[in-house]
């Protein structure tokens, strides 16, 4: 048996689960209205539904209801598979991602390829990605940046939880090729010094 | 991870080397097919031999060229910097060179990491617990409105003005012809006739017109002024000559 | 907290969430697969959603997720934003104050242009208008009057306190425009005179 939920729980909860579309706490409350302490009544929602068959995630500052992942085996819809995405999309998506906000000729000096018209049409399509303005740099390039439908799709709680960020970041290779290179030429001349 | 390869079209497996001899249409360009090419060597790519990398590419392409394969032309611009990049390395350094070989050799190895990872990143995301694949969200949601219903503002005073001018809209327009300050024939005719009695020599017309601010009444002054002048000329009291066309009209008694 | 589930209730809790139609339980138990005891898990969920925000009802047959009834306020909220009403609207309202009951054809001939269809809508979605029934003459046409609400909200407390022609006549509203101007001009250089 469940705990009986407070008043302020239920609301909460109702609003969550009858939304068509994520919420961010702002628009929860102002679905249930004055006087309800969203964040609080979150936390006994997420503590209520552990374990549960479906429960509340946040991805990217909004919240929704979705099925346990473990039950993926029962409910992947056969007939419907997601949308096939080519491998410079996936690329596109991922460099975008991990290097955002990027210009598209960033994307193609990793990619070494130009992108191709559709690439970047199919993520925006997607509403995984966004134009997230122009860079202050000659020519003013507009940069891409991925969206909260992206986090919400892959079941990213922010962009800090993409797989991997941190062992890249440490790496060096989300910067550029010039800059790592420029590091190693100062680092070597000090050492020949 | 399996899950991933479904999602998207392919992440080739590592090659063998007759099976690239085939495929040159399956590399999305030269940095794709070295990065191929690379793993190929089955170590870390922190530690490949560029050397070695280069030397497969090379016979990549000049198997590609025995087979008479249709080869693009960035495939050929890569072999032949690729071929300096090796004899560069093969030739005792100079100190002098810039860029030198080595660094040359590390942009490169660079570029086929940061591309790796991307791609290695790519395929770690696409098999991730994906909406509408993995986890599900609610099939049915009944779905939040937030109705605005519009507060109409209105006065009555609106109401009934408009009323009003619909109303004056509807009656039968009176109009009033507004009283215009003129000056008539007959002033016209006193005033020049006192006013030649003064004057013996040739004068313009516009010299017998009163001061006066009001363009309308001046207007009305000159065209009363120059009807009256035509008048006393009828009747042998003056005379008019003018020039031209647009000329100063003059006047003088007869 | 709630009570952790047993994996048959997850997975029906699961099926029934992610369902865009409400379900049997034959089709429940398609999706969850054999060996489920479906009605004795739909208890069981019953039981565990008793009192909360949300829960799975039934309803002829057929199984689905459906927010507290005590909450439906919650998913359809109005919101009233003030408008200014359109010349259109209040010279409509006004002849149909002033000439009530009168049809659609009436208030055009006075206003000497057609009205649009959202016109009469808007003043009746303000509950300002009302229908008031179909005059006897050829095409039978339906007639329109003002309600109660719009003598409250105009502050009148019958048709009568409506200002009557006179009135208006003497407040300078019934004049022409273009005469009020001339008549002030005339004014002015008698003055001066």
């Amino acid at each position: 048996m469940m705990r009986e939920p407070d008043e302020d729980a239920r609301a909460v909860e109702a609003a969550l689960f009858a939304s068509e579309e994520p919420l961010s706490r702002a628009e929860i409350a102002d679905v249930v209205g004055e006087g309800v302490d969203v964040a609080d009544a979150l936390d006994r929602l997420q503590a209520d539904y552990a374990g549960r068959g479906v429960g509340p995630v946040e991805r990217g500052g909004k919240w929704h209801f979705q099925t346990a992942p473990d039950l993926a085996h029962l409910l992947r819809r056969e007939r419907e598979s997601p949308r096939k995405l080519s491998r410079a999309a996936v690329e596109t998506l991922a460099i975008i991602a991990y290097h955002e906000p990027v210009s598209r000729a960033e994307i193609e000096a990793i990619r070494g390829v130009q992108i191709s018209k559709g690439t970047l049409d199919v993520l925006m399509e997607a509403g995984w990605v966004r134009p997230a303005g122009r860079r202050e740099a000659p020519g003013r390039p507009l940069t891409y940046a991925t969206t909260a439908v992206f986090l919400a799709h892959f079941g990213l709680e922010s962009r800090r939880d993409l797989p991997g960020l941190d062992d890249l970041k440490a790496a060096g290779l989300l910067d550029p090729v010039d800059a790592i290179l420029e590091t190693l030429e100062v680092e070597s001349e000090d050492q020949d010094v | 991870m399996s899950d991933a390869l479904d999602d998207f079209e392919m992440i080739p497996e590592v090659p063998s080397p007759e099976t690239l001899t085939l495929e040159l249409d399956g590399w999305e360009g030269p940095l794709d097919l070295l990065l191929s090419l690379a793993r190929t060597q089955k170590v870390d790519l922190r530690e490949i031999s560029i050397l070695a990398l280069v030397e497969q590419y090379l016979v990549f392409i000049a198997d590609a060229r025995a087979l008479k394969l249709e080869i693009a032309a960035d495939y050929l611009v890569m072999a032949a910097w690729l071929a300096y990049l090796k004899s560069c390395l093969l030739l005792p350094r100079e100190e002098t060179e810039d860029p030198s070989a080595e660094l040359l050799a590390l942009r490169l190895q660079l570029r086929l990491q940061r591309l790796n990872a991307m791609r290695e990143a790519g395929a770690r995301l696409m098999a991730r617990d994906r909406i509408g694949r993995d986890v599900f969200a609610r099939g049915a949601p009944e779905g939040l409105r937030i109705v605005r219903k519009a507060l109409w503002d209105a006065e009555l005073f609106d109401l009934i003005a408009a009323y009003g001018a619909l109303r004056a809209r509807a009656e039968p327009a009176m109009h009033i012809v507004r009283l215009r300050p003129v000056m008539t024939l007959d002033e016209a005719l006193t005033r020049v006739e006192r006013m030649l009695g003064e004057r013996l020599d040739w004068t313009a017309l516009e010299a017998f017109l009163p001061e006066t601010p009001d363009p309308a009444y001046r207007r009305s002054a000159l065209a009363s002024s120059f009807v009256a002048m035509l008048e006393l000329a009828r009747t042998g009291r003056i005379e008019i000559e003018q020039e031209g066309a647009f000329a100063p009209l003059m006047v003088r008694a007869a």
